[in-house]
């Protein structure tokens, strides 16, 4: 039997889900026969590529780039799994949604601590920001949640459980929690 | 005054305006007004003075007498012959028609209305009987048409039960929107047990594109004082309060001067035209809360408190002002109680269609030529108020939708232009009979748009206290917003349909309850027009600027870098 | 949150305060009597600060912050000044249908102001209104209670204008 | 008090005369959920989460307000109720700003425990993300509007327990706020007793006790009941 094929990606969130998914510790080790890790943060993989069974993302859509990826990687996934909470309601990288681009801009960089970056600079190195911060099921297709502040590792153990048997991701009422 | 003095004021009055050679009424309504009526009662009444004030010449300034576009407006009467009424009236051409009737040289005719105007030919007037026919603030000329006669009979012949009865008899329901039936509604607070009863008379015409109420409480205020006394009698009343919007101060300020008129005759106050009968009306101005249309959060305001409607049973007629049994009619079915004792109530039960009694009064506004205010008997095809007494699109335009009912009606489409105008046939359209705000359009309005003014109206005017309504309607809104700017999917369509009917469902109040019907009755007719705007991004009526794109459409067009993506992030 | 509502020291003698207390004893200090109160006390003094509310609400025993809820819930009473003048455009239904958003579009570029704003100068508020109830003359706007209709953008500029080149009258 | 029979999902069951559906429901074991009833306060109906079908009425009906009655056919749960109360729930979460991670309620929220109860795992409405101040002038309670469902259990229990009327709603619609006094900060109130009622009935994070870890903000809720018993007591006459 092919192993399934698993990435994890990391838009606009704070890298927690992927600790917690780190925090899987030696079960890492025990499912490994039957999941191949091909992309994310904790893989060496440039490109995101074709054919994946199951993708998780953990973060908001923030910014262009988060945008653009998420739509590739749509694209390329059988099942996109919205990783913690960020990912699902926006969490904290939406706080900023209190606020204009412009302005958060000004505060942050230019009227803040230290020299901004000059604007065409900061054009280069910044991707350019979303007016608003974005769940990721506003903006494609979304087959599961994993809510959690961050989810948990039996959490995920329940949902990469649940695929490696063909079932349907459905977390006990305890485990889909938001926070 | 008693019954006999009345019938001799009556009788006298008449008389003296039956002498008259000619009567001049010019209409002193609004519209007329912002179209300069003043100065045409100024040219006529310096012309008169002129003429050293003659007594078989007289001049009234009228409420408002119906085709509002035309303004302003002069109806001349002569004895023996028929009316004459111009248009747009200039204070010479007033002067040059009160010259010519004089010397009975020809009148000058180009501004002349056709006696056979279907405008005026296809309306039964009840409720409007003297509107646009007598001086609002003369007390005199509304019983010199038969004024109070109606409460003397219901005094001095009837029994409480046998006034009660009669109403049911005619088949009268609520002409505020509800459409319960009104004789009913009557029986339950008269058998409603209380110390004290209560009457409130709903003034609080808070649809948009509705002035009906305005325009009657404006014209005939003591029509309504006369019906809201004769169901004092009926239910055992002795304090009624009318509440009337804040926008109308002059139809406050004439209902309070007619008060005080018909107290001062007797006719309201203690002992009532010299029977048993005692009954106070007092004014409640409304502060701007379309919410208050429903009748406990009415109830509340009138009580001095935040307009948020609670949960019923009870319902006011058990326990309404401070408690005690109240009743609430809207003015105009308060309007319709006179003429249903002067013809009687098989007559009036005699006019109308399937379970829809009577005549309604609709402000016929929008794309069509006539704009105005009518009343036509129920059930009268929506096709012959649109294209015979309004006369048609404006322009030659091409019949779009008739939007009934306000933010709590919908839109009926062209193919359903035969239906007869009633409660039940309107209801089955999805839309509703209303207070009577009939707006017409043509094929430059955008359905989708017209749905989300709608839902933005409500939006503002929820009350708060429930969730579906507070918060479904800001939801519905910005949905809709997407849809018109073209940033929607068909996900949000269908979003969008599950949540109208889970706010209909759920909201406490009718308000919330009937915040959807809009974009219900909108996506039930003109569906096509919404598929367009999400499938091909494109708004048929050209309304819509389609500014944004889908979200699932970024990835091809990412370097368009659209200014904002779902939110504008202003508020809503 | 308190530019919401305006501070306004009152003085025992001012004459607007008179009137809202024969208002209240002829109401028999009333708590149900509120939003008449209330209606007078605006007319008094153009709006409600938050002193006078407190007056209110101390006279007639009722708790402050329901005075409050009640000023706020209904859209007729204003907790700030108005200008000297006053434009509100209808955005009812068949003004709506008939290009009132336009007109608002273009006063508020010509005022340099939202609707519910009043300018920098005090001189003039503009607002809109659900419906007041002259359809026949739509679209429609009145200036100081005056009305006009059918109105065009244009038009309505026009009228503020003229009403604005008016100077300022003293006193 | 005389017994009635009514049918609650398909099961027949006894209940007393004047007696809510609500009451009934939980007399029976059968849980419906609220956010703004509690037990001791006015019923407000304004949640609508406690809905159920009633037989015979065209829409649904609150049952914290309907009294039962004999022969009434009830259904606490079905499809459409089920999902009524999930987009409910979805709408109140995304009207204000309930960012669950950093809320000094986490974990013992109504509304979070609510949500996970009823399954919801994502909100299909735009967050509104309004922009909303904290008030943390009282010296030991603070306000967050942007965690507040409007409830009014705080208005409610402040007006008709103790008596202060401290709160109120200003504005109307998706404007609505609680307020103190004439909307001044809570902290120069004049009228509010500092008695803390209001932030132990609170359901979510809006009113909250300042200091207090995580782990110490459950809500201690059992006072309301014995006040109100003590005071019935003693209306009758008998020795609190």
């Amino acid at each position: 039997m092919s192993r399934l094929r698993l990435a994890t990606a990391w838009l606009g969130g704070c890298s927690g889900c992927h600790m917690s998914f780190l925090d899987l510790g030696e079960q890492l080790i025990e499912i490994s026969d039957a999941i191949e890790l091909v992309y994310g943060p904790l893989v060496d993989a440039k490109e995101f590529p074709e054919g994946m069974d199951v993708t998780l993302i953990e973060g908001a859509v923030a910014n262009f780039e988060n945008l653009e990826l998420l739509q590739q990687i749509r694209k390329r996934s059988k099942l996109l799994i919205s990783f913690g909470d960020c990912a699902i309601t926006g969490n904290v990288t939406s706080l900023r949604n209190f606020f204009s681009v412009d302005d958060l801009l000004t505060a942050v960089y230019h009227a803040g601590p230290g020299s901004a970056p000059r604007s065409d600079e900061a054009d280069q190195v910044l991707p350019e920001l979303l007016p608003r911060v974005l769940p990721l099921h506003q903006v494609v297709e979304v087959d599961a949640y994993i809510p959690g502040c961050p989810p948990d590792p039996e959490r995920i153990l329940a949902v990469l459980s649940s695929l490696l048997k063909g079932e349907a991701v459905t977390l006990s009422e305890v485990q889909r929690s938001f926070g | 005054m008693n019954r006999v003095e009345l019938a001799e004021l009556a009788e006298t009055v008449t008389a003296q305006q039956q002498s008259c050679r000619l009567r001049l009424l010019v209409c002193c309504g609004t519209p007329c007004v912002a179209a300069g009526a003043e100065a045409v009662v100024a040219a006529l009444r310096e012309k008169l003075a002129a003429l050293g004030n003659p007594a078989d010449l007289e001049l009234v300034g009228t409420g408002c007498q119906g085709p509002c576009s035309r303004g302003p407006l002069l109806t001349v009467l002569r004895p023996g012959q028929p009316e004459q009424v111009w248009q747009k009236t200039t204070p010479e051409l007033a002067v040059s028609i009160l010259e010519a009737e004089l010397q009975q040289a020809p009148v000058p005719d180009e501004n002349l209305l056709p006696a056979d105007w279907p405008f005026f030919t296809r309306q039964t007037r009840l409720v409007l009987a003297n509107s646009g026919r007598i001086d609002p603030e003369n007390l005199e000329q509304y019983i010199a048409c038969g004024g109070y006669e109606s409460l003397a009979q219901v005094l001095h012949d009837m029994t409480p039960d046998q006034a009660c009865d009669s109403v049911v008899q005619s088949g009268l329901r609520g002409r505020g929107g509800g459409g319960y039936p009104t004789g009913l509604k009557w029986q339950l607070v008269r058998k409603g047990s209380g110390s004290r009863k209560f009457i409130v008379a709903n003034g609080d015409e808070g649809d948009p594109g509705a002035y009906m109420d305005r325009s009657l409480m404006e014209s005939d205020p003591h029509r309504i004082l006369e019906g809201i006394a004769i169901a004092g009698y009926a239910i055992g009343a002795e304090q009624g309060y009318i509440y009337v919007r804040g926008e109308y101060p002059v139809a406050a300020q004439r209902l309070r001067k007619a008060i005080k008129d018909a107290e001062r005759a007797g006719l309201l106050g203690s002992r009532v035209l010299d029977s048993s009968f005692s009954f106070r009306i007092d004014i409640r101005i409304g502060a701007g809360a379309f919410v208050c249309g429903e009748e406990t959060a009415l109830l509340a305001s009138i009580m001095g408190r935040r307009g948020q409607p609670r949960i019923r049973p009870p319902y006011p007629a058990e326990a309404g002002l401070w408690g005690c049994p109240t009743l609430i009619n809207n003015v105009e079915t308060f309007g319709n109680i006179p003429s249903i004792f002067s013809i009687g109530p098989q007559a009036f039960n005699a006019i109308g269609n399937g379970k829809s009694r009577g005549t309604k009064v609709f402000a016929l506004c929008g794309e069509v030529v006539n704009n105005g205010l009518i009343e036509v008997p129920m059930g009268i095809p929506l096709r012959e108020i649109v294209f015979e007494i309004g006369g048609g699109l404006a322009n030659g335009a091409a019949f779009k939708a008739a939007q009934t009912g306000g933010p709590s009606g919908g839109c009926i489409p062209a193919e359903k232009l035969d239906t007869p105008v009633d409660y039940e046939n309107l209801q089955a359209l999805g839309s509703i009979m209303g207070s009577g705000g009939l707006i017409v359009m043509g094929e430059q309005s955008c359905m989708v748009d017209v749905a989300r003014f709608f839902m933005e109206f409500c939006l503002d005017e929820s009350c708060g206290k429930c969730v579906p309504c507070r918060t479904g309607t800001v939801e519905i809104y910005r949905l809709l917003s997407r849809i018109c700017n073209g940033s929607a999917s068909q996900r949000d369509l269908q979003t969008l349909e599950q949540l109208c009917q889970m706010v209909k469902d759920t909201s406490l109040c009718g308000l919330g309850a009937a915040a959807p019907n809009p974009v219900l009755s909108t996506l039930r007719w003109f569906r096509a027009e919404y598929e367009a705007h999400v499938s091909q991004r494109r708004c048929p009526a050209g309304v819509c600027t389609m500014d944004q794109l889908p979200l699932h459409l970024l990835g091809e067009q990412l370097l368009q870098r659209i200014a904002a993506l779902r939110c504008d992030g202003e508020g809503y | 949150m308190s530019g919401d509502c305006c501070e306004h020291t009152l003085l025992v003698d001012d004459p607007r305060l008179k009137l809202v207390e024969r208002a209240m004893k002829r109401l028999q200090y009333q708590p149900d009597a509120l939003i008449e109160v209330l209606h007078t006390a605006q007319e008094a003094f153009g709006y409600l600060s938050r002193d006078l509310l407190s007056h209110v609400a101390a006279q007639l025993k009722l708790p402050e912050s329901q005075v409050f809820g009640v000023a706020t819930f209904y859209h007729f009473f204003t907790l700030r000044p108005k200008g000297e003048h006053s434009c509100i455009v209808c955005t009812g239904t068949a003004c709506y249908v008939k290009g009132a958003g336009e007109i608002l579009n273009t006063l508020e570029q010509a005022a340099g102001i939202k609707a519910g704003q009043t300018t920098a100068d005090g001189r003039l508020s503009l607002g809109t209104a659900r419906c007041l109830g002259n359809c026949s003359l739509a679209p429609m706007i009145t200036i100081d209670d005056t009305v006009y209709g059918p109105e065009k953008p244009e038009g309505a500029v026009d009228k503020l204008n003229r009403l604005l080149e008016v100077p300022h009258e003293q006193g | 008090m005389p017994a009635i029979t009514l049918t609650i999902n398909n099961d027949l069951i006894s209940a007393r005369q004047g007696q809510t559906l609500l009451e009934v429901a939980r007399e029976h074991g059968i849980e419906i959920p609220t956010l703004c009833h509690l037990d001791g306060l006015e019923a407000m109906g304004g949640c609508r989460l406690c809905l159920v079908e009633l037989q015979g009425a065209p829409r649904p009906v609150p049952s914290c307000v309907t009294k039962a009655a004999e022969g009434m056919v009830v259904t606490t749960h079905s499809d459409k109720l089920v999902e009524y109360r999930k987009m409910l729930v979805e709408l109140l979460l995304a009207e204000r700003t309930h960012t669950c991670s950093i809320c000094v309620q986490n974990n013992n929220c109504e509304l979070q425990t609510l949500a996970a109860k009823l399954g919801i795992d994502h909100v299909r409405f735009d967050y509104l993300h309004q922009q909303l101040p904290m008030d943390a002038s009282r010296e030991r309670f603070a306000l967050d509007h942007n965690r507040c469902v409007l409830c009014l259990r705080c208005v409610r229990v402040c007006d008709a327990v103790e008596g202060a009327h401290t709160w109120d709603v200003r504005g109307r619609g998706s404007t609505s706020r609680i307020v103190a006094d004439l909307d001044r900060p809570w902290g120069t109130s004049t009228s509010c007793t500092d008695c803390g009622k209001c932030v132990q009935l609170c359901p979510t994070g809006a009113l909250f006790k300042k200091g207090a870890t995580v782990g110490e903000m459950k809500k201690e809720r059992s006072f309301l009941n014995r006040i109100l018993e003590r005071r019935r007591l003693a209306a009758q006459g008998g020795t609190p």
